[in-house]
């Protein structure tokens, strides 16, 4: 606790002291009892805005976070970080004593994996593009399914022709799969430089001579999901 | 622990497809489409997707197709644009380049059908890596008795003065459009009025107070007086107006008087 | 956590050792971090018993405990005795934290500056004054709502038949308006010269309100509603 209390001189930022002297901010070890009671409370992930909305005036929840998190490191719970969000589980390798707390969770059809699996890799994502890397339509009912729990969502819309909507993975999947952003998920990287995340398919129609990967890299820049630009 | 996976889609084997087209007893419906049984014919060459044969391929699906037909099997539209996609390109990858030509070559049509399959492959992999991955409450838990956050909603009411003020001259305005209905008892109309005067005007050639016309039931209460005299006030300019009544008065607040009008 | 490694010696005792060895109990802050996890993810508090049973065999949940509620004794959250089973609880210092306070400015109803307006200007003024001159009811709602906002309060009954309440506005109206008193309010005349009112309203009506303001404190007269009749 000692060492925290020493850090917060260095904590505060030049410009925020004044505010910090008007409102009077609790003491660092307050301010991470408080995040760490905040968190503790919240079954969802709570954003640093939210902590800071619900702190007193002048407080720094970020720095308090990077406490804990240190302090969660080797705990049976850990704070991780979800999205914009931050939430406190409990540590993975003991998931053989929650057999009791495990719910019954829906077996999800390949389909609605695979639905799954695109929409998080490739987002944003249209429904053509879902068909067209399926081989196949993609059934209402399986897109009902995952918007249903909580695990994609509508993005914005493709300014290409017709506009169509787009889908995106939620802040309560990166929670469920316990990612801390899109850019976690397991392979990323790997699919990306082989090429293999391309929202455009070579037309089979017409299909232009050089088709390869290098072009296929080159295309359609403006399509690129944001989240995989890097 | 993150091996296995936790959601159960139907494992590969579940496809296994024998070698030998006779052999080839397939659930169609079982299939997420032509692409998906492409993969899955794929498997039976056991070589590196990236190796595989697709005229090899391509001549498997042709197989199955021709043998559903010879079957009567119904395919769906997407297996026979497929077929006839996979037919197109085993001409391409038979027959010589013609320079002339200046569309795909079989091995570039190849190429793009190996790419469909092993981004298919790929997504199907990486549902999977999602899948054996620690999901919330399988792996690891949220707080089990979550506190609620008590939300408490504090309604700031702005109302300035203007606004209040606007407000009571609403209603003030209101008055005068509303239907007249309140206080019926304290009320004089004009009507009545009109109706008293004709009466005693009959009899009447002398200059009278206006007041005097006052029915006497009306001139205890200071309300009751307002209202009967200005009923009555407005009667007689009714009756000025038509011609049956003179007026007068002497000064400014002095009494109003009125008289029968000779009709000659 | 390197204490809690050292105590780990002492905590065995003699009689467990035995099984200890057998089963290969596991670490105390191994054990620790156990019962911190199955706190945490558990619906309802848990028992000592119900610890043990989900521990692996040879495990200590009692000292675990107790190191426990030692560490977050100075936390944001504590380890609390619920009946005979254990929980994790926000501390009570920390409570407030759970409020999610959210202000918002809204307007006034029409019906509600209207009731204080009349209020305002008439006072005292009865329930059944207030909706003749409305020509509408007034809810319970409205008033409710302007006696919780401190503008108007009950003042004293009138000396009429079934002597009704009446109301009045408070100091903390006139305050929030700037007013010395009630009689502050702008006349008729004032509403009708600053463009509030139709200009056909007739003079009689300036009159009255004058009169209003000057029989404002003369309070208890029964005729007052009358007078907004005509």
């Amino acid at each position: 606790m000692s060492d925290q209390t020493d850090k917060s001189s260095n904590k505060r930022k030049v410009g925020e002291v004044d505010q910090a002297n008007l409102f009077e901010a609790p003491s660092v070890p307050e301010q991470i009892r408080m995040v760490e009671a905040i968190l503790f409370a919240s079954s969802a992930p709570v954003t640093v805005n939210e902590l800071k909305s619900r702190m007193p005036q002048g407080s720094d929840p970020e720095s308090a976070l990077s406490e804990l998190k240190l302090h969660y490191r080797t705990r049976g719970v850990n704070l991780v970080k979800v999205g914009d969000g931050w939430a406190i589980r409990t540590s993975a390798d003991l998931s053989f004593l929650m057999r009791k707390e495990t719910v019954e969770t829906r077996k999800l059809s390949r389909a609605a994996v695979e639905t799954l699996a695109i929409i998080a890799y490739h987002q944003p994502v249209t429904r053509l593009e879902i068909e067209e890397i399926r081989g196949v339509g993609v059934s209402k009912g399986t897109v009902d399914l995952l918007l249903e729990m909580d695990w994609i969502k509508f993005g914005r819309r493709k300014m290409t022709p017709g506009r169509p909507i787009t889908f995106v993975v939620t802040q309560h999947f990166l929670d469920h799969f316990g990612l801390e952003s899109a850019k976690d998920l397991p392979g990323l990287r790997e699919l990306k430089s082989a090429g293999l995340l391309e929202s455009t398919i070579p037309n089979m129609k017409d299909s232009v001579a050089d088709i390869n990967k290098e072009d296929a890299d080159l295309s359609d820049n403006t399509d690129q999901p944001e989240l995989f630009v890097e | 622990m993150s091996d296995t996976p936790n959601l159960e889609f139907f494992p590969e084997n579940d496809y296994i497809v024998e070698n030998s087209p006779e052999n080839l007893v397939i659930n169609v419906d079982g299939f997420e489409g032509p692409l998906d049984m492409l993969l899955t014919l794929s498997r039976t060459q056991k070589v590196d997707l990236l190796k595989i044969s697709i005229s090899q391929l391509a001549s498997q699906y042709l197989d199955f197709v021709a043998k559903a037909k010879e079957l009567r099997i119904e395919l769906a539209a997407d297996y026979l644009v497929m077929a006839a996609w996979l037919a197109f390109l085993k001409s391409r990858l038979l027959l010589p380049k013609d320079p002339s030509d200046d569309g795909p070559t079989g091995e570039e049509l190849s190429a793009i059908l190996a790419f469909r399959l092993e981004r298919l492959q790929a997504m199907r992999n990486a549902g999977s890596k999602l899948m054996a991955r620690n999901q919330l409450g399988k792996e690891f838990f949220s707080r089990g008795i979550p506190e609620n956050l008590e939300k408490k909603r504090t309604i700031n009411y702005t109302l300035s003065l203007l606004d209040l003020m606007q407000g009571y001259a609403r209603i003030r305005t209101r008055d005068d459009f509303r239907p007249f209905t309140a206080d019926r008892e304290n009320v004089f109309t004009i009507e009545t009025a009109l109706e008293r005067m004709r009466k005693m005007l009959g009899f009447s050639g002398e200059w009278n107070d206006l007041m005097s016309f006052l029915p006497e039931e009306w001139q205890n209460e200071p309300k009751r007086v307002r209202a009967a005299t200005a009923a009555t006030f407005a009667a007689t300019l009714e009756l000025v107006k038509a011609g049956s009544v003179e007026l007068r008065q002497s000064e400014t607040f002095a009494k109003i008087e009125l008289r029968k009008r000779n009709s000659e």
